[in-house]
């Protein structure tokens, strides 16, 4: 209705921006290119809320609907997170069987969130936070926590507790970063599943509108607040525990945690969301 | 096995049913948990069993804070509070649920008579809130809606 | 949204599948072989739909249950479903920048 | 057990979070099996000896129970005791120094 004919007036604009965009150059500056890819996505919710206020946007749905977002402030009163919290704090410092922990693989006393994810031009690959912790517990003779929820949830939840306020500002440097920032990009607007549905189909178009009696939460701070407790889940659980929900929910088979598909999701993700601030953990319902 | 929207959200029906149910009680209680009250399934007779025969009187006296829709059954965020005077116990009620009485609160002599919880809500349903004072009882009720076959955040 | 889901199983039921079915082998592959052939290239794909696997486990209990028609048409059903992924894969693979919201 | 207390003017603003499953007897586990019911019964607050909150809870109060209220006639560092037992003779015990806000 409205909606549809904002899009269309503002569709001519859009295409005038694109046009700036690309500039020759010896070397491609990929950077430039994923500016003004975030540059479009965050005017997309500019334009379609007007009202709200960019930072807002790190408390997801709660910064379109007024009624959610009082009943949110009444969690975030004691948040059943701050159990989960301690608990990864626990957890942070206990003592390897070679009498390292986690904390000797993290800087900053592991007030570090705002470091990841970040693209491993070594490796070539996406680095997540829950990846590195993980990764510090086999490098330290330890087994991986389980994905999804549990103790590496809680660990993660310490981690981004103790690092909120820190500003988000994921880096695209080179050929092969770009490559899996675009293998994110396609997941994000690729259709898939029994539904045929797609991330932005949701959570960009549909994004404050009604899906049955849930309001969509915006694309934009997607990645901010995680982990977060869900009143649904019972739990703490990971970023990619809601994106194994949201892909069971539309009937496509989910990918495991840490896979290389939804680590290429979140650095995408993540990168759209650039400027706004780390403000997990959060509670969601 | 048709392609069907309805699959969106089936994941919700086993989390939402947590219904708050005292089926049989457990043998041995603390000596002064109101059992009779906890285990009575409709709300007269949890009424009863809390405050025996006293009579009940509509308030305006006391407020309930609860969402209008609450967004998740078993997270309910509530606050019960009265202005009226001499009140000794506010009590919590949901007819609804299997088992409706859901909490009662001795209001202490330094005690303020306001008490904020987060409880189940099987449904959309009414929050009945009990205040006693001298021999009498003050009643309210509120509605609060409950959204089944959430999928979001 | 069911248009384009009908418009997907139609071409999935073209002729992608005739590779499988045309395979000169000296016994033609069961129903509940071809649906976990096509299954694997959809999930090689990374567009696997979550109730395929399931669909299949359902087929061969059936068979072992010598229900051979129920197990043919659960086998059938994956097979649509294994179909529909791949042609899924490849239109989102072709199509997935128009779907960026101006 | 979390507690918060902060002195907010002329009295106590205590909040509480208190890890407990709160099962109801009603939820089954992954295997179709009933859960048995495991619940808080009772909470109970003291300042210097005397009781200034007491609540009798059922399963219908949520996981992780949260319960908050407000007491007068105590000052920063006093000492608030706080102790719960549950239907199968589980207990617990804390005590937290009040703030200032």
């Amino acid at each position: 209705m409205k909606k549809t004919i904002q899009r269309r007036l503002l569709t001519g604009a859009l295409v005038l921006m694109t046009a700036l965009v690309t500039k020759p150059a010896h070397a491609v500056n990929y950077q430039a290119l994923v500016d003004a890819d975030v540059k479009k996505f965050q005017g997309y919710f500019r334009k379609e809320f007007p009202d709200v206020k960019f930072e807002d946007y790190g408390d997801g749905v709660y910064a379109l609907d007024e009624d959610a977002r009082k009943q949110w402030k009444e969690m975030e009163e004691f948040p059943p997170y701050e159990l989960d919290v301690e608990a990864g704090k626990a957890l942070f410092n206990k003592p390897f069987a070679n009498g390292k922990s986690l904390a000797s693989c993290f800087p900053n006393g592991g007030a570090v969130r705002g470091n990841y994810p970040y693209f491993d031009e070594k490796r070539k690959q996406v680095v997540t936070l829950e990846m590195a912790i993980n990764e510090c517990r086999v490098a330290n003779g330890e087994k991986p926590y389980p994905g999804f929820k549990g103790d590496l949830a809680k660990v993660s939840a310490y981690m981004a507790y103790i690092s909120r306020g820190q500003k988000i500002d994921v880096k695209v440097k080179s050929a092969a970063a770009y490559n899996a920032y675009m293998k994110g990009k396609a997941f994000f607007y690729g259709k898939r599943g029994q539904l045929n549905m797609s991330c932005s189909g949701c959570h960009m178009e549909y994004a404050g509108r009604h899906l049955r009696a849930e309001i969509m939460s915006p694309a934009l701070g997607h990645t901010t607040h995680f982990p977060v407790f869900r009143s649904k889940w019972g739990e703490i659980g990971t970023l990619h525990k809601r994106y194994e929900g949201c892909n069971d929910n539309i009937g496509a088979k989910p990918f495991e945690e840490q896979s290389e598909e939804y680590r290429d999701l979140e650095f995408f993700q993540t990168i759209m969301s650039n400027g706004l601030k780390f403000n997990g953990p959060a509670a969601r319902k | 096995m048709g392609i069907s929207r309805r699959n969106f959200c089936k994941t919700i029906a086993g989390s939402a049913a947590s219904v708050a149910v005292l089926a049989a009680m457990p043998g041995k209680l603390m000596a002064n948990w109101s059992d009779k009250a906890f285990a009575a399934d409709k709300l007269e007779d949890a009424i009863a069993a809390k405050y025996g025969s006293l009579p009940i009187e509509e308030s305006t006296a006391i407020q309930i804070k609860a969402p209008e829709i609450a967004e998740n059954g078993a997270f309910v965020p509530v606050t019960i509070s009265t202005t009226i005077p001499g009140v000794t116990n506010m009590s919590i009620f949901t007819p609804a649920n299997f088992s409706p009485m859901v909490a009662s609160v001795d209001v202490m002599p330094r005690m303020k008579p306001e008490v904020s919880l987060r409880i189940r809500m099987a449904k959309t349903a009414n929050l009945v809130v009990i205040a006693q004072a001298g021999g009498k009882l003050y009643r309210v009720t509120r509605e609060v809606k409950v959204t089944i076959g959430g999928c979001g955040g | 949204m069911k248009k384009v889901l009908l418009l997907l199983s139609m071409v999935a039921l073209m002729p992608s599948g005739a590779g499988v079915l045309a395979a000169p082998a000296a016994a033609a592959p069961s129903l509940i072989e071809q649906a976990e052939a096509a299954r694997k290239e959809a999930d090689a794909l990374g567009f696997e739909w979550r109730d395929t696997s399931k669909l299949i486990k359902s087929a061969n209990e059936a068979l072992d249950k010598g229900q051979k028609e129920e197990s043919d048409k659960l086998a059938s059903l994956a097979l649509l479903q294994s179909r529909a992924a791949i042609a899924q894969a490849k239109s989102t693979a072709k199509n997935w920048k128009m779907m960026i919201p101006k | 057990m979390k507690i918060k207390a902060i002195v907010q003017n002329d009295a106590v603003s205590v909040k509480m979070l208190i890890p407990h499953p709160m099962e109801t007897g009603r939820r089954k586990d992954q295997n179709g099996v009933l859960v048995p019911h495991h619940f808080i019964t009772e909470v109970t607050a003291s300042h210097n000896g005397e009781t200034v909150f007491h609540a009798e809870i059922g399963p219908g109060v949520s996981k992780d129970p949260y319960l908050s209220f407000q007491f007068t006639g105590a000052k920063v560092g006093d000492k608030l005791k706080v102790s719960w037992v549950d239907n199968k003779g589980g207990a617990e015990t804390a005590e937290e120094a009040i703030t200032a806000m």
